[in-house]
């Protein structure tokens, strides 16, 4: 704790000096982190790099992404088509891009959902104990207990495809785990003493897990959030393996990839693009994580 | 005359950062003799802990020694490679830590910990190694030692622990014993405890390397203290004459800020200004800019180390001058 | 200790209770009629009405909920609709294949992970640490499948050091071992270098050199020893995901595992196919997590004896 | 670290002679998508393998130059009586089972009954005997119009005459089992699935393979295949890869997308010499409710089959490997009307129509449903059709469905439109007419709904016509009627089944209707 400390001080000082108001902790070590961990900031811009063609993708291709061209099936890269056709005859360039949207959206949307409720379930769980906990936790056993490709299935038949009922299944499938996380970190921040010096002056419960046991638990929350965006993303794919997920002719990477496996060797193009771009994005999530994990996380020692 | 048990010249450790590299050790010169206890003072972030794991080698990357002699008993410990210097660690040489909750591994029993320092020097068998962990336990004043040995270190209080440590450190009778703040972690009446043992040892010959920033226990316990600052030995000699006749600004600064009750009810002085940076050592004397004697000579170079007096060696251009 | 294990296995029963009831529910609601499926493209509607009642799915969902039960509890899960076998022979045969793939699929995961990740923690932020990093983000960034198809391409197909797929012999489980078993050497790679990382600064670590043990000594006896702990507890719920069946390598590499028997039974509503292979894939899962929770208490003496997060 | 890579790849260069495992001779080695449910053929209508190679039946259906002509089997002779209703059976004396006990009349009586009384699948053959109903009911153990003379003769009595009959008793639904020997495993356990036919059941691993061999007790002439294994492969390029590198004898290209076919196997001189193909009897059709919102008229139904392009479906989604239908009874299929003229592409003709019949731009929306089991060429068909119609101003959106609940909205009638496949049993039209138009009940339950209830009933008699050309004439009336004017359904294309043959095998014989089940004595191995 105590080197950190010393160095807010001295971004703090150095602040003042120049006529800025006070920093927040938070966005100093932000600052600090980018400053220092150039993969994370290569990352960030990844992403947003990804969330730009996503939204700007009609401008960025003449071609829809439903345009159907049986003429030209399974070509090569070329001049018309920077990244060659799938086997529907489709521009794979404007599908990376339309699929940027729902592909994203399928990695964050559930995660946060996913995160939101594993949370909120997790810290009471922790903090009130006895029968809240146990049931809660044998929810989650019950759910991580059932096999997730099982699960997705019966979740997608009942409901049908299309976007939405993924979001649920993926949600459904992940928030057990960050509520078995989430409740192992507030127990463990249960005991220690600036909780219970917390509770000594007496904090009330809910402003005890609002205040204090939440923004403990905010380093985990983060990374469980960049390893759980790229699962999603994958998870989609092996869900089209089985049939379900998105069903052309919309488009997203994970559809893709299943799409290209029967052509990998007739016509490798087809999977390659999604599956460097899925590739790319885990890597930026993974390394955004890290580096927020680290800059995040007081007592993280430096790597 | 005797052969000293430890001496160490010149020792200089330097960390390359970013930012030009720092020199936590810087030119440092001390000695102890047989069974002499040298004590080695000075506020946090001074280089004495550093100073002390270089004399065990244990000195993390990026940081390396860049400078000096080591002699223990003669051999320079800096010319030894990995394979001879770990045959000495823990054997010739020990050392105990400061915080005993984490200095032992939890989730080994305390008995194998320490029987693993005797196999690991001393060709016996395990049976061995099991009667003589038992009886160092004793020594240090381990009481029902068979039934502790079995135990996990979460299961003894911070004093046993750090007995079971000091026992590690002595079960193959090292030459020299390291302590780095061993009793900081405890209350009083365990650092008695441990201060007590320690003279026991000394008496039995082991000398010891006693690093605390604690001026009481270091007046109680050595014969012979050094008082660093910002990486260099601001003032070295006997205890006696160091705390009744103080030479340097600096030690003067510190005894005038330790209340004691033979001075009740006066202002205690303190020393103004913080201890410079690690980076950014001001220019000459390091003391400089929190001296009331600075001047040009002192800003211009780094004083030398002078013996005023035998065994008294002090780095001050005005050292004993009293300021007006 | 006793006291806690009997409540653990208590909730683990109801746990497994709450499976069974939600897979009941989840097939009530599921569109697709059981009969109808059975009877296929050529069946008509009276045949498949005289099939609904043969099997029983016209009655009262009550009396169904309290047969079903029944046959939970007492095992045996009747036969299966769609192959006319009794389940239990079927899954029998299944487990079996499952069980070969995920030890196999676990090993190398293993061993795989646990020396890249000493290796990359060792030679922190050195070329093998960035290497090492960077295949395990790989195995988590490519679909299974992909990986799959990948391996039997070029090592089976173009090199035919082993075999394409199928199940004769020890060595066509080594292709599908490292296609499932990349994505969990990832997780335990990188869990292994960040523990250790975190260890090797500890003070006890210092205690052991200073006792005079050489680096290797340091890092096997005192650094992994205590890595290993949440190490451990990860490899025993991989462990235990790898033995509720891994749909799509099974299919990949034609495996007939548990997984693809269950899907199997889902697209065919084989209802008694489904309900053994999900209670038993289920019941698989929680004695794992159980084995993970005991594993631990048993490996860290400061949860031994005390209370200690569960 | 180095010594464990070292270890590694020693181990696998010691695997590597026995990838290719050497195949002994008279063994042909197939694979298939999925595993057989069943060896009964009285409770599937789809596994069909082992009834046709472990079975035999009274008659065999074969393509002679082309056309499917039924020849005699276990029966040697038969005579109808002047009304069409009674058969006179002679059947082949001395054929045994496998097992050794006698194949006699009574066992063909027991087939029928048999069926009857699982009453699961292929009844609709044994219900035409006279006495069938009762026995359907459980009122009796015999068809009375079954009467077994002696080992050798017995006779059957229609409830109405069906000139068609002798082709219905080649289907694989007909295969004569053993009354004697009859037991609980049969269809599951492999020694208990008793045939006469060239090979008995060897072993079935679910999900895994089974093993067909040799019946030393064969009446017949021996096979050239003397043991057969089939293995379950579910992904195709995984097939494509096992063929390739020899460990199969054979490989089915049905379900694989025409762009591979034709790089992996038409471009490759080693193996475009060894595909063959034969004709899958039966039609794609596409499907329209005739009763759902807009397509309940007939204008708009027509302007849908206008703004379908089938010749490029064909060009380009089966790299010519089709032919285009243009009516109900399919290419190959005796009846089948050659001269009637498909319906002319015609996107602008299309858009005039329906404005005609008082539809704007984008009125008219409805669904395709899409079963996501069925191959990824009939998806990318359903995906054409539905861009094709957009063209039009159709809002024809593609929705997938699971196999299970793709079947339950058919079956309720409610499926608004979707691309499906009728593959024939037997050679006669009443197989797809009766199917979809034969009873208003089956018609909803197809999902098309067709509404001219007298129609329906003219379906459902014609079957009765003795006199061939008076039934083929009224067959070609119905035809006109149902697809020429009312377009019931929009007819699209009969797809050919195509093969490729390894090193080892000389010839092969599809199956004459071009199933996937195909008999392993029409396999010829090279010596």
């Amino acid at each position: 704790m105590k080197n950190r400390q010393k160095e807010l001080a001295e971004l703090h000082q150095r602040r003042l000096e120049d006529g800025n108001g006070p920093v927040s902790a938070f966005r100093a070590d932000l600052f600090r982190m980018f400053r220092k961990n150039r993969a994370a900031a290569l990352s960030v811009l990844v992403i947003l790099l990804l969330i730009l063609a996503a939204v700007f993708a009609p401008v960025l291709t003449p071609y829809s992404y439903d345009d159907m061209d049986l003429g030209n099936r399974l070509s090569p890269p070329s001049a018309a088509h920077l990244l060659g056709t799938d086997e529907g005859g489709r521009d794979i360039l404007t599908r990376l891009l339309y699929g940027a949207r729902i592909s994203l959206l399928i990695g964050v949307v559930p995660t946060v959902v996913s995160i939101l409720i594993g949370a909120a379930l997790g810290t009471i769980a922790g903090w009130r104990g006895g029968i809240t906990d146990t049931v809660i936790m044998r929810l989650a056993d019950i759910v991580l207990a059932f096999p997730s490709m099982l699960l997705a299935m019966v979740i997608m038949f009942t409901l049908g495809d299309g976007l939405v009922n993924v979001f649920l299944t993926l949600a459904l499938l992940n928030w057990a785990a960050v509520a078995r996380v989430v409740r192992a970190e507030t127990l463990r921040l249960k005991n220690t003493e600036y909780i219970e010096a917390a509770r000594a002056i007496g904090v009330s419960g809910p402003v005890m897990l609002l205040r204090h046991i939440l923004p403990n638990c905010l380093p985990t929350l983060i990374v469980l959030f960049t390893l759980n965006v790229p699962a999603a993303i994958l998870t989609e794919s092996s869900l089209s393996f089985l049939g379900m997920g998105i069903q052309p002719p919309s488009a997203s990477w994970g559809l893709m990839v299943n799409a290209g496996k029967n052509y990998l060797y007739s016509a490798p193009w087809i999977c390659a693009a999604p599956g460097l771009i899925i590739m790319v994005a885990v890597l930026a999530f993974n390394f955004l994580g890290d580096g927020l994990r680290d800059a995040l996380d007081p007592h993280q020692k430096n790597r | 005359m005797e052969q000293n048990t430890l001496e160490i010249s010149h020792l200089t450790v330097s960390f390359p950062t970013d930012r030009g590299g720092f020199r936590p050790v810087n030119d440092v010169s001390l000695t102890v003799r047989k069974g002499q206890i040298v004590g080695l003072v000075g506020e946090s972030g001074c280089g004495k802990s550093m100073t002390a794991r270089a004399v065990m080698g244990l000195i993390r990357s990026p940081g390396k020694v860049t400078g000096g002699q080591i002699l223990l008993e003669g051999k320079d410990l800096l010319a030894l490679n990995g394979k001879e210097m770990r045959s000495l660690r823990g054997n010739e040489l020990a050392m105990v830590f400061q915080d005993p909750m984490t200095s032992l591994n939890p989730v080994v029993p305390v008995g194998k910990q320490v029987e693993e320092a005797i196999l690991l020097h001393r060709r016996v068998s395990r049976e061995e190694a099991r009667k003589r962990t038992l009886e160092a336990f004793r020594n240090v004043g381990i009481s029902e030692a068979e039934k502790r040995s079995r135990s996990y270190p979460h299961e003894l209080s911070g004093g046993l622990r750090q007995r079971v440590m000091i026992a590690m450190a002595m079960v193959c009778c090292p030459r020299l014993l390291i302590a780095d703040e061993p009793t900081t972690a405890l209350d009083v009446i365990m650092e008695a405890q441990i201060l007590q043992l320690m003279r026991q040892m000394r008496d039995r010959g082991t000398s010891i390397l006693f690093i605390s920033h604690n001026l009481g226990v270091i007046a109680q316990l050595c014969d012979y203290t050094c008082v660093m600052y910002a990486g260099r030995i601001a003032e070295q000699g006997d205890t006696r004459e160091l705390f009744e006749r103080p030479v340097h600004p600096y030690t003067r600064g510190l005894l005038g800020a330790v209340s004691s009750l033979d001075r009740k009810g006066e202002e205690l002085e303190t020393i103004r200004g913080s201890v410079p940076a690690p980076g950014s050592l001001p220019a000459g004397c390091p003391f400089g800019p929190r001296c009331g004697l600075c001047d040009e000579t002192c800003r211009g170079a780094c004083p030398e180390p002078r013996e005023i007096s035998p065994g008294h060696i002090v780095r001050c251009f005005h050292a004993g001058e009293v300021p007006v | 200790m006793k006291k806690k294990l009997l409540s653990r296995l208590g909730q683990s029963l109801i746990a497994l209770l709450g499976v069974a009831l939600l897979l009941f529910l989840m097939l009530r609601v599921v569109p697709g009629n059981p009969a109808a499926v059975m009877m296929g493209e050529h069946g008509d509607n009276a045949a498949i009405a005289r099939m609904t009642a043969e099997l029983g799915l016209d009655q009262p969902i009550l009396t169904q909920f309290f047969r079903y039960i029944g046959d939970c509890f007492t095992g045996n899960f009747g036969t299966s609709y769609s192959l006319s076998k009794p389940v239990a022979e079927l899954m029998g045969g299944a487990f079996l294949n499952t069980l070969w793939l995920a030890l196999a699929a676990a090993l190398f995961a293993w061993i795989l992970g646990i020396a890249c990740g000493v290796i990359a923690a060792v030679r922190k932020n050195g070329i093998l640490d960035h290497l090492f990093m960077g295949v395990s983000l790989m195995g988590v960034s490519i679909p299974v499948f992909l990986t799959a198809m990948i391996l039997q391409y070029f090592i089976a197909f173009r090199l035919h050091w082993l075999p394409i797929a199928g199940m004769d012999g020890w060595k066509s489980f080594i292709l599908p071992a490292i296609a499932l078993g990349w994505n969990s050497a990832g997780s335990v790679a990188r869990l292994v270098r960040s523990t250790l990382l975190d260890i090797l600064q500890e003070d006890y670590i210092d205690t052991a050199r200073a006792k005079g043990r050489s680096q290797l000594g340091v890092l096997v006896f005192h650094a992994l020893r205590n890595a290993m702990l949440p190490v451990v507890t990860m490899m025993a719920l991989q462990l235990s995901g790898l033995l509720s069946g891994a749909v799509i390598t099974e299919t990949m590499f034609s495996i007939n595992g548990i997984g693809r028997l269950a899907v199997q039974a889902i697209s065919g509503r084989d209802i008694p196919l489904l309900q053994g292979t999900v209670l038993f894939s289920t019941a698989v899962v929680i004695l794992g997590n159980l084995g993970a929770d005991l594993l631990y208490t048993v490996l860290d003496p400061r949860i031994r004896k005390g209370g200690g997060p569960q | 670290m180095k010594r464990f890579f070292a270890v590694l790849i020693c181990l696998c260069l010691l695997g590597s002679c026995a990838a290719a495992a050497g195949a002994e001779d008279g063994l042909l080695r197939t694979a298939v998508k999925y595993d057989i449910t069943t060896m009964d053929v009285a409770k599937t209508s789809d596994d069909y393998l082992i009834p046709m190679n472990v079975f035999d039946r009274l008659f065999e259906t074969r393509l002679v130059n082309g056309n499917p002509s039924v020849e005699k089997s276990l029966c040697t002779d038969y005579t109808v009586s002047a009304d069409g209703l009674t058969y006179d059976f002679t059947i082949r004396g001395g054929v045994v089972f496998s097992n050794g006990s006698a194949l006699t009349a009574s066992d063909v009586q027991y087939t029928f009954e048999r069926l009857l009384k699982i009453n699961k699948q292929n009844t609709d053959i044994a219900v035409e005997v006279s006495g069938s109903d009762k026995v359907l009911k459980g009122e009796a153990e015999t068809l009375s119009g079954f009467t077994v003379k002696d080992d050798t003769h017995f006779s059957v009595t229609l409830t109405e005459p069906n000139a068609g009959f002798p082709a219905e008793l080649s289907s694989p639904a007909m295969s004569i089992v053993d009354r004697e020997t009859m037991s609980a495993g049969f269809g599951t356990v492999p020694a208990e699935t008793i045939g006469s036919g060239p090979y008995v059941v060897k072993e079935w691993a679910v999900n895994d393979h089974y093993t067909l061999e040799y019946n030393s007790k064969y009446w017949g002439t021996a096979p050239s295949v003397k043991k057969l294994i089939v293995s379950v492969v579910a992904d195709d390029s995984v097939q494509n890869m096992k063929f390739l590198s020899g460990e199969l004898d054979m490989i089915d290209l049905q379900n694989q997308d025409s762009a591979i076919v034709a790089s992996t196997y038409k471009m490759d001189p080693k193996y475009s010499s060894r595909i063959v193909s034969t004709r899958k009897v039966g039609m794609y059709f596409l499907a329209l409710n005739n009763t759902s919102g807009a397509l309940s008229n007939t204008k708009v139904r027509r302007a849908v089959a206008m703004a379908v392009d089938v010749d490029d479906l064909i060009r380009n989604l089966y790299n010519g490997d089709a032919i285009r239908e243009t009516g109900a009874i399919p290419t190959g299929i005796w009846g089948h009307n050659a001269d009637l003229k498909p319906v002319a592409f015609d996107p602008e003709g299309a858009k005039a129509l329906l404005k005609e019949a008082g539809y704007s731009e984008g009125q008219i929306r409805f669904e395709i449903a899409l079963d996501s089991s069925v191959p990824s060429t009939v998806a990318n068909m359903c995906y054409a059709v539905s861009s094709r119609l957009k063209a039009v101003g159709i809002a024809a959106e593609v929705k997938t469905y699971e196999h299970a609940a793709w079947l339950e909205k058919r079956s309720s009638g409610t499926m608004e439109c979707f691309v499906a496949r009728w593959g024939m049993d037997y050679n006669d039209p009443a197989n797809i007419l009766y199917t979809f138009f034969g009873t208003e009940e089956k018609t909803r339950q197809r999902s098309i709904n067709y509404q001219d209830k007298d129609i329906i009933a003219r379906v459902a008699k014609a079957r009765a016509i003795v006199d061939d050309s008076a039934r083929l004439a009224e067959y070609r009336a119905l035809e006109n009627k149902l697809i020429g004017e009312d377009m019931a359904w929009v007819p699209l294309l009969q797809d050919m089944h195509l093969y490729c043959l390894g090193d080892r095998v000389e010839s092969f014989t599809p199956h004459w209707a071009g199933f996937a089940d195909f008999y392993a004595a029409d396999v010829v191995l090279k010596k």
